[in-house]
């Protein structure tokens, strides 16, 4: 028992839990995992990147542990394909998923964090989420079947069926308002909602956290300064968004699900809302203890455990490190690589506009095609930051404090 | 109707509507959970249980009030009522014509008064259409004035006319009355044979709750807004308020809503009841209480008793709070309503639930007791009807800033708004405790910003002449182990302690290198005291004998401050056993043990200190006593007895090379490289590494916090601030790892860490270094706070001190002591405190420690209570600032010490007095010259009454030195009276003699006017004695005086009052009117007072050798 | 596995129904719903009611301390309460009464007159007699008096405002309603 | 069971029944057309809806249930306000009182659940939504007033947070808040607004940024109170209504409820 909450409390870790994340998801989108078959060639080189962690777990331990979920997982994957949208499995699915979380309540740091009134929501959040990402994927999965093999998605097949409203969208909505009540009584009669001491603008609770909602911003913080992960990120989702339905012309998949013809905007769209966004406020509710310091699942919330934080600069990486002299005066020659840096990010458009993206290019216009990129290059830009920090513990890639301008 | 149209459904009409009916239900089904869980509340039950414990109580009276005796009154006057009915039935005629006059005769009243009414306010309409009529210039002016003037006539006919009409009415009524007379008489004795149970009845019906009963219906959910009697109780506290972060809320305190009797007597513990029913019956008995008011406080002491013979004990939300008459009751000074309850108890205000409310264990057991149930139930629904089995629904709440103080802890609420007293009225344990704190010198090393404990001295010596007091190799002792050498001393050990030996919580090797560390430490710190120290030479004493210098020791006073033995008898055992400092007074264990002083010091330095302890430091709180040459040579002898040798042979290794090198680097290394540090000690001799690591570790322990140190003037104290150190958030205490574990103390008990600030206080105290258990920590980072040894009830009194200083603050009218002169008396208080007055004297009732020393109680130092009525102020100044100025009673071997008062120090205590006295502190009084006459009869009086036989009235010629009466039996010997004029009020004089008893209970002065039982007023001895022949001489004296009016001289022996005022004038005509004032020093002319002698030359030279030897090292002490 | 065409599915799902609701049978399920969830709207909306009465009042305090009777002077209507408890004290030769300071027509604050020996409210003309009796204007009642009594700890008068006495009900002569001299 | 059948008849015939629903039992499909068609609430449906549209599999009901917890919000809402004062002073300690004495102040608890639920049901809704690519044409306009939705509904949910005036909510808003410090150019703290200046003075400062805009203060207090409570009550409720009803006109002109064009 103990080395499994062991074993959860080192997965949980950001950097490994994240990755993993990562890239299981490019598995399951770029495989096509849905068509119920892991391609040989990427079977291989996710069997090979495990047991490479699993190699290197020698040196660096927690490694260890991302090689054997790589496999586990993948191993499970492969057992599962295509079943994986069987009505049975994603039931059992569910219960073992339930009876997970239950056996985790019996630990008493567990409860303490997943108890706590105002994360209810967000544990039931959670198994909404994996509900209703197994629901999508399995219409998607029956109507892409379907249309393997000629036929049409079903939504189709009854759109010019029309139904009264009265009785049978009446009754329903009326029956789901009922439930709902039921649902919201019974939530407040269980669950007190919480109340702390007065507001005391001297003293900060440990930890200090935003509402649950917005934990997803505060975990950027971790990684971009507040005008960034604060303000323009912000902007950018909301923008990136809105932009969706203009930069998309794909025209099929419209009103019905499907995943094959709409591959790369379901993958983007779920990196972005599942991984970058949901997950992100988990582990921003859940394993964010005192001090902003990771926290296992299983682990208690010391606010004494210290953890070494140190931080470079690119600029310290390179000139001091590897270069073995002392920063440059002038922040523009100081700051050469990370402007390099940044810039040959952003030169990827126009290059691969001309390069083995010219298909996409000619097919979305120019318009299109760069606000859908540089919009997906600064979505990207979270997770290249986050391993970055963890590889090397890069602080900045750019750190102009000049201008207060630090990348 | 039409047939239904067949249509395409989604989902199956029939289930929906299963789903519809089910979900109905469903909702029907929370609609009453979510009335059923607003409905029950915690509270309610609380309410409801008292309520049937009140019906209880209600239904046993109305059983005793209902006894057969009454009954067969009842019967009786039932009877009577028969018989006047069928009386008044036989003249009903009669009756009837009588009740037809009188209703007529009303129907002309009622006219009558309406014509009154109307005309009343027609005339005055009228008067204002007049007067707007004059101011207005009307023409008609003249005519409305004569209207009016009509109208008033008119009014006073109908006036005359109304009373009459009145008159016929009241008689008319009279008449009927006196048909009904007897029915209505026998009513009213009925109604009176009721009332008391009409009146429990009345009650029983408020806290009535049979089902379906008013309160019952109208205490169920949604109709429970109507007439509530299952309610909220709240007091709202404007002007107490709350500080919440910079802003003020009103307090809300809800706390009556469980502690239901919290103000109503009758429901006290049984403990509570058999302390109150013997304070009352002790009133009684000494007619402490009106008359008016026995039968009531009788009453009340039945019903005491009834509660200490009732089978169970009234169990806690439903008691009554003890002293309702010092808190809660209506008439107390801290009434509930003005008051609330967490002003002093603290908790949160609004809180309605137990588990809220901020209740804080005392004990492992009582939380435990307390949150056991908790996790069964919820919390939601505390049913169960069973005291011991309910949910208490307690768990630590993290977020209520101010949780109540626990039991054992209550008066530390008393600090917030007594805090500029020294005293707190009735609060015994509070001022006993912050006594405590001050004996302690908590405040030295730990700053508490407030006025108890502000402008304190430091608790401990001077250290910048030890070497003149002692060796090395005793301080050397002394500081690993205090308690090794005197079991009392206030002295905390700081060495060897719990985290750094106990092989319990020490791995060994860890633990040898902590002993080696440690014991370079105390070299250092003895180095650098014995290198800094002055070098005088102090004279000899004379040959001494140490008999007599014991005996001297025992008769002066001494004794007040000092205790002179270690070895007590047990009170349990029986078995002669170390003292502890609670075997002696708080007042006795001011100055130090004399056991062992011979061992600590020599015979000089005694001789000296004895002589003039000012000479050695001038801060010095010990007195001189004024000694002669000879007598301090005893006395030194004496004490040169006092021996401890085994102190002195434990063994002292020299200080580890190694561990004084690393633990100076390990300072060093906080300026320097390693490097520079390693080269600035090897450039330090290894005396010097010595006074370096002695001045760090000086630094580190904080010794300067209480002595005075070279080299550490003006430097903060070393312990964390006090003053708000209540208010701190439990979290912020670290309790390392041992939040609610166990120790074993030092007699093999287990004590508890609970986790709440009063536990972690109190175990702090106990074992400072307790909280370094398990903990891996660098020897420097080791917690340092010396063990005080103090017994757990010390540990108590300081932990409640400590737990009362917070921040909130209450409004300055809510704030005790702050007017003028309460000030004035405090800051003398202050004063008696910081010199120990009580010692010797009793002040405010309190004090006179040395009286266990003394036989006869004839020769105590005098009783101060009533100083301030008693002594002119004048006298009173120039007697504190110098005594010898004049001689009270030169038989008592106790001397008053000279102080050495500062003019300013001496001023605030004669204020004090004054004020305390309630008296003017200065007043022309002792210009007052009486007439003749009175002095004669004073004088027949005075020998009347005898008072010769110990007062002596020879002039004194010199009020330094009266001469003592030559008898054997100086215990009955009282003051010479011819020094009354200098010394006493005018106005006390025959107040005193009038009432001896009531100012100073067990006084020897007899009173001569004892009082009347009955009236109060004082009886005098000489009404009847005058007559008998053995007065007729004085009689015939005084006959005279009297004009021969033999009416008026039995008068005037008769009164108290004058008898008293005649021999006042009589002793103030007899007395002395001159005497010496102090000089600015304080000191009597003839006293010269010994000064050290600083050696000629070597002694400074040496001392610069010393410092150009120590320059190098300078560098890197205390100016960096 | 063999995933079921979603058509298939779908028209299995599918259920036409005719004439469900027949007129030949009471709808006892469809009723049942109706009432359960009238009752349900109906308590939720008691709950909705009953929100609207506080459990707990935070106005001035019904209930002081006036002092000592000694403190008034016979025959004078005292109006040192008035502006913090609305309270006149009343003190004749042989009883103290206290007044509630509300006109009882329509709630206004009268006016206690010392010239004309009554009150008078400015509303609308009522005027009440010093016993607080009304004799003019258009109110239906006389003042109401507060539960007065002696407090026997310390001798003060207290009144408690939470009990108030109706001269119309016959409720002045209540023991509570006055403090006998 | 006939006189039960006969009640149900004499109520549904009598003249107050049918003065307030026209129509009768809508059992015939012209009733069931006038049922939706005469009914304000009701209209805004159309008559006849597609058979996906009904399907909770395929629509899981999200927007509903979003735009019901907005009424349900509504209601617990305006109760709160019966006892809530925006004031520091009572904030915290009517809060306090609501758990404490009030009657029925467990509607606190439904209000933040609520709020809490609304937020999971509003990005499980637009999940949905794109998940069946309904955001595609026709449908992209009313795509971005859903996302401008989503945005007030946390907007409303961040400005609730701070009303208790609690630890939990003043630091969480201290938190939140402290990133309009950093909007470049415009907050105190934002790249560039240190080149802002006016000679030697700078013109973003803590006084007057971004931030000092959004809480009326240099920090949080009683203005940030005030101003968070008006934005909680007033201004966010009556944007998001307004954006709703045009949410709901374009889903009907738009298509209808999502489906396949």
């Amino acid at each position: 028992m103990t080395f499994i909450k062991d074993f959860i409390n080192v997965l949980s870790a950001g950097s490994i839990s994240f990755t993993l994340l990562t890239s299981i998801f490019a598995l399951i989108v770029y495989f096509n995992l849905l068509g119920g078959r892991i391609k040989a060639v990427g079977g291989m080189a996710f069997i090979g990147l495990g047991v490479f962690m699993l190699l290197m777990g020698i040196f660096v331990p927690p490694l260890l542990y991302l090689g054997i979920a790589y496999l586990l997982i993948l191993f499970a994957l492969a057992r599962l394909g295509g079943r994986l949208w069987d009505t049975k499995v994603g039931l059992r699915l569910f219960v073992i998923g339930g009876l997970a979380f239950g056996l985790s309540m019996l630990d008493p740091n567990f409860f303490l964090i997943a108890a706590k009134p105002d994360n209810v929501p967000i544990v039931a959040m959670i198994f909404l989420l994996g509900f209703f990402t197994w629901v999508a994927l399995r219409k998607a999965y029956l109507n892409d079947t379907q249309i393997a093999v000629g036929g049409i998605p079903w939504e189709k097949t009854e759109s010019d069926e029309k139904l009264f409203t009265w009785p049978d969208l009446v009754y329903t909505e009326l029956l789901c308002m009922i439930l709902l009540t039921i649902v919201m009584i019974v939530w407040s009669v269980v669950l007190r909602a919480p109340l702390e001491e007065a507001a005391n603008p001297t003293s900060s609770p440990n930890p200090a956290k935003a509402p649950w909602y917005f934990l997803g911003l505060q975990e950027m913080l971790v990684y971009f300064d507040p005008w960034l992960a604060g303000v323009v990120l912000p902007t950018l989702i909301i923008v990136g968004l809105m932009a969706i339905p203009y930069i998309d012309t794909n025209p099929k998949g419209n009103g019905y699900y499907s995943f094959r013809e709409r591959k790369w905007e379901i993958g983007v769209f779920l990196y972005g809302f599942l991984v970058l966004w949901s997950f992100l406020i988990i582990t921003g509710t859940f394993l964010r203890g005192p001090n902003w310091n990771f926290f296992g699942p299983f682990e208690f919330w010391d606010p004494n455990k210290l953890v070494p934080l140190v931080n470079v600069d690119l600029s310290e990486l390179m000139w001091v490190k590897v270069l073995g002299t002392s920063l440059p005066k002038l922040w523009i020659i100081r700051e050469i690589f990370g402007l390099g840096l940044i810039g040959a990010y952003l030169g990827l458009p126009p290059v691969m506009a001309a390069g083995p993206f010219r298909r996409f290019y000619n097919k979305m216009g120019a318009a299109r095609y760069y606000v859908g990129a540089y919009l997906f290059l600064i979505m990207m830009s979270l997770p290249i930051k986050m391993v970055l920090r963890w590889l090397f513990n890069l602080k900045y890639i750019l750190h102009i404090q000049e201008i207060f301008f630090n990348v | 109707m039409k047939p239904q149209e067949p249509i395409p459904h989604n989902y199956s009409i029939r289930r929906l509507n299963w789903i519809f009916a089910l979900s109905s239900l469903g909702l029907l089904v929370v609609t009453g959970l979510i009335v059923g869980y607003d409905y029950i509340r915690g509270w309610k039950w609380f309410q409801l249980e008292f309520m049937r414990m009140q019906r209880e109580r209600i239904v046993q009276e109305v059983q005793l009030a209902s006894s057969a005796e009454n009954k067969q009154l009842l019967a009786n006057l039932d009877e009577q009522t028969r018989r006047n009915s069928l009386e008044l039935a036989a003249h009903r005629d009669q009756y009837l014509s009588a009740q037809k006059a009188f209703d007529a005769m009303e129907g002309d009243h009622y006219r009558a008064d309406q014509d009154y009414r109307f005309a009343k306010a027609n005339l005055d309409a009228q008067r204002y259409i007049a007067e707007v009529s004059i101011v207005q210039h009307r023409s008609d002016a003249a005519q409305q004035q004569t209207e009016y003037e009509r109208q008033t006539k008119h009014l006073a006919d109908l006036q005359v006319r109304l009373q009459e009409v009145t008159r016929q009415r009241d008689a008319a009524k009279a008449n009927v009355d006196q048909w009904l007379k007897k029915i209505k008489d026998a009513e009213d004795k009925r109604k009176e044979l009721t009332a008391s149970v009409d009146l429990l009845d009345k009650q029983l019906n408020l806290v009535d709750m049979d089902r379906f009963s008013t309160n019952w219906i109208l205490s169920q959910p949604m109709l429970d807004f109507v007439n509530p009697v299952i309610k909220i109780d709240q007091v709202v506290l404007n002007d107490l308020s709350i500080d919440m972060n910079y802003m003020n809320v009103p307090r809300v305190d809800r706390c009556q809503t469980c502690h239901r009797a919290i103000d109503t007597p009758g429901w006290e513990s049984k403990t509570e009841a058999a302390r109150l029913s013997q304070e009352l019956q002790q009133k009684l008995d000494a007619y402490d209480i009106p008359q008016e008011k026995r039968k009531e406080t009788e009453g009340r002491i039945a019903e005491l008793k009834r509660i200490q013979d009732a089978p169970s004990d009234i169990l806690n939300p439903w008691r009554t709070h003890p002293k309702l008459d010092l808190f809660v009751g209506s008439a107390s000074v801290h009434p509930l309503l003005e008051y609330g309850c967490t002003v002093c108890h603290r908790g949160q205000d609004r809180a309605t639930e137990f588990g809220r409310a901020g209740h804080t264990p005392a004990s492992p057991r009582m939380e435990h007791r307390w949150a056991e149930r908790t996790m069964l139930t919820g919390g939601f629904f505390p049913l169960p009807r069973d005291f011991e089995k309910r949910n208490w629904g307690y768990e630590e709440n993290e977020f209520v800033e101010t949780p109540m103080y626990p039991r054992h802890y209550y008066e530390a609420g008393c600090i917030k708004c007594h805090s500029g007293q020294m005293s707190v009225d009735r609060g015994d344990d509070i001022t006993k405790a912050t006594q405590t704190v001050e004996l302690y010198g908590c405040y030295a090393c730990h700053k508490i910003n407030n006025w108890r404990f502000s402008d304190l001295r430091k608790p401990g010596p001077d250290l910048g002449g030890i070497a003149e007091k002692t060796t090395p190799e005793w301080a050397f002792r002394w500081i690993s182990e205090p308690h090794d050498f005197r079991s009392t001393t206030r002295m905390p050990s700081f060495f060897y302690q719990r985290n750094m030996v106990d092989p319990s919580v020490v791995p060994p090797q860890e633990r040898a290198h902590n002993i080696k560390l440690q014991e370079a430490e105390i070299h250092a710190i003895v180095s650098y005291l014995f290198d800094k120290s002055t070098h005088r030479s102090w004279s000899p004493p004379g040959a001494g004998d140490a008999a007599r210098g014991k005996q001297i020791v025992g008769s002066v006073g001494c004794l007040g401050c000092h205790v002179d033995t270690e070895q007590v008898k047990d009170e349990k055992t029986g078995r002669i056993r170390l003292a502890k400092r609670e075997d002696f007074p708080l007042e006795r264990n001011y100055g130090f043990n004399f056991t062992g002083v011979g061992t600590k010091t020599n015979a000089a330095w005694i001789y000296n200190w004895i002589k003039n302890p000012k000479a050695y430091y001038t801060d010095a709180p010990m007195p001189s006593l004024r000694l002669t040459d000879q007598e301090a040579s005893d006395v030194t002898a004496y004490l040169l007895t006092m021996q401890k040798p085994g102190f002195m042979n434990t063994p002292i290794r020299p200080p580890d090379a190694q561990a004084v090198h690393d633990l100076a680097k390990g300072y060093l290394i906080n300026t320097l490289s390693d490097r520079d540090a390693e080269l600035r000690l090897r450039s330090m001799s290894g005396h010097d590494q010595l006074v370096y690591l002695g001045h760090r570790s000086i630094e580190k322990y904080g010794c300067y916090s209480c002595h005075n140190i070279k080299g550490f003037e003006g430097l903060k104290p070393v312990g964390t601030e006090l003053t708000v150190e209540g208010s701190k958030a439990l979290h912020l205490f670290d309790f390392g790892f041992m939040n609610d574990q166990q120790w074993k103390n030092e007699d093999g008990a287990t004590e508890h860490v609970i986790h709440t600030v009063p536990s972690w206080v109190y175990n702090k105290l106990r074992n400072p270094r307790i909280y370094d258990d398990r903990r891996t920590k660098v020897y420097n980072d080791k917690l340092k706070m010396p063990n005080f040894h103090l017994t757990p009830e010390e540990a108590r009194r300081i932990a409640m001190v400590v737990v009362g200083l917070t921040k909130e603050k209450v409004a300055e009218n809510r704030m005790a002591g702050l007017d003028a002169r309460t000030r004035f008396i405090e800051e003398g208080r202050k004063r008696v405190s910081q010199h120990n007055c009580r010692a010797c004297h009793v002040v405010d009732g309190r004090g006179r420690a040395i009286a266990s020393t003394i036989a006869d109680a004839n020769f105590f130092p005098p009783d101060l209570s009533p100083e301030g009525a008693r002594a002119q102020s004048p006298f009173l100044f120039n007697f504190l600032k110098d005594p010898t100025v004049m001689k009270i009673r030169p038989w008592v071997s106790v001397r008053m010490p000279t102080f050495h008062f500062s003019d300013e120090e001496t001023n605030t205590l004669v204020t004090f007095f004054a004020q305390e006295g309630q008296r003017s502190q200065f007043d022309t009084a002792r210009n007052v010259n009486p007439t003749a006459q009175n002095v004669m009869i004073g004088k027949q009086v005075f020998t009347m009454l005898r008072c010769g036989q110990c007062h002596v009235t020879t002039p004194v010629q010199n009020p330094e030195n009266p001469p003592v009466p030559n008898t054997a039996e100086t215990a009955s010997l009282a003051p010479n009276l011819t020094l009354a004029r200098l010394r006493l009020r005018h106005d006390w004089i025959s107040d005193w003699i009038r009432r001896p008893n009531e100012m100073i209970p067990g006084t020897r002065m007899p009173a001569n006017f004892p009082r009347d039982a009955a009236t109060g007023g004082f009886q005098s001895p000489l009404a009847m004695a005058i007559d008998t022949p053995q007065f007729a001489q004085y009689k015939a004296t005084l006959l005279p005086l009297f004009k021969g009016d033999e009416k008026e001289l039995k008068r005037t022996m008769s009164d108290a009052v004058a008898l008293t005022d005649y021999l006042r004038d009589y002793i103030w005509s007899i007395g002395i009117i001159q005497m010496r004032t102090a000089s600015p020093d304080g000191q009597a002319p003839s006293m010269a007072m010994p000064q050290p002698s600083l050696p000629p030359v070597a002694a400074p030279a040496a001392k610069s050798t010393r410092n150009q030897r120590g320059a190098p090292a300078a560098g890197s002490g205390p100016g960096r | 596995m063999v995933p079921k065409t979603p058509l298939a599915g779908s028209a299995a799902a599918e259920i036409r129904e005719q004439g469900e609701i027949s007129r030949r049978s009471f709808p006892v399920v469809l009723t049942t719903a109706w009432v359960a969830l009238a009752a349900a709207l109906g308590g939720l909306s008691a709950v909705l009611l009953r929100f609207l009465f506080p459990n707990v009042l935070f106005e001035p305090v019904q209930k002081f301390k006036a002092g000592l009777p000694s403190d008034y002077s016979v025959g004078e209507v005292d109006e040192r309460w008035k502006d913090k408890y609305g309270i006149w004290i009343v003190r004749t030769e042989e009883i103290v009464y206290a007044l509630i300071t509300v006109c009882t027509h329509l709630g206004c604050t009268p006016n206690w007159l010392p010239t004309q020996n009554k009150f008078k409210c400015p509303c609308h003309g009522s005027g009440y007699y010093k016993s607080g009796i009304n004799f003019e204007g258009p109110t239906p009642r006389p003042l109401e008096r507060a539960k007065i009594f002696i407090d026997i700890a310390d001798g003060q008068i207290v009144v408690d405002k939470s009990k108030q006495f109706h001269q119309e009900r016959g409720e002045w002569t209540d023991p509570e309603a006055f403090i006998k001299l | 069971m006939a006189n039960l059948r006969g009640l149900q008849e004499g109520i549904v015939n009598s003249q107050i029944w049918k003065s307030v629903f026209r129509v009768g039992i809508p059992n015939t499909n012209r009733k069931r057309v006038l049922a939706v068609l005469g009914s304000l609430i009701l209209h805004l449906h159309p008559v006849k809806v597609r058979r996906s549209g009904v399907r909770m599999s395929y629509t899981w009901c999200m927007g509903g249930t979003s735009f019901f917890l907005f009424l349900v919000e509504t209601v617990t809402g305006l109760l709160l306000m019966f006892y809530y004062r925006p004031t520091i002073e009572y904030a915290f300690t009517d809060i306090m009182d609501l758990r404490e004495q009030a009657p029925f102040g467990i509607m606190r608890e439904m209000h933040r659940w609520g709020a809490h639920a609304m937020v999971i049901a509003v990005w499980l809704h637009m999940f949905r939504v794109f998940m069946t690519g309904s955001y595609k044409p026709p449908r992209e306009f009313n795509w971005n007033v859903g996302v401008i939705l989503l945005v007030l509904t946390l907007l409303l949910s961040f400005t609730g947070y701070l009303l208790p005036w609690d630890q939990l909510a003043i630091w969480a808003i201290t938190v939140g808040s402290s990133m309009a410090r950093a909007s470049p150019g415009a907050g105190n703290e934002g790249p560039m607004s240190g080149l802002v200046k006016l000679g030697d003075i700078r013109l973003i400062h803590a006084g007057d940024d971004a931030r000092f805009a959004l809480i009326g203060g240099r920090s949080i207090g009683a203005a940030t109170l005030l101003r968070f409570y008006v934005l909680h009550c007033v201004v966010i409720p009556l944007a998001a209504g307004f954006l709703m009803a045009i949410h709901f006109w374009r889903v009907r002109k738009d298509g209808g409820i999502s489906g396949p064009l």
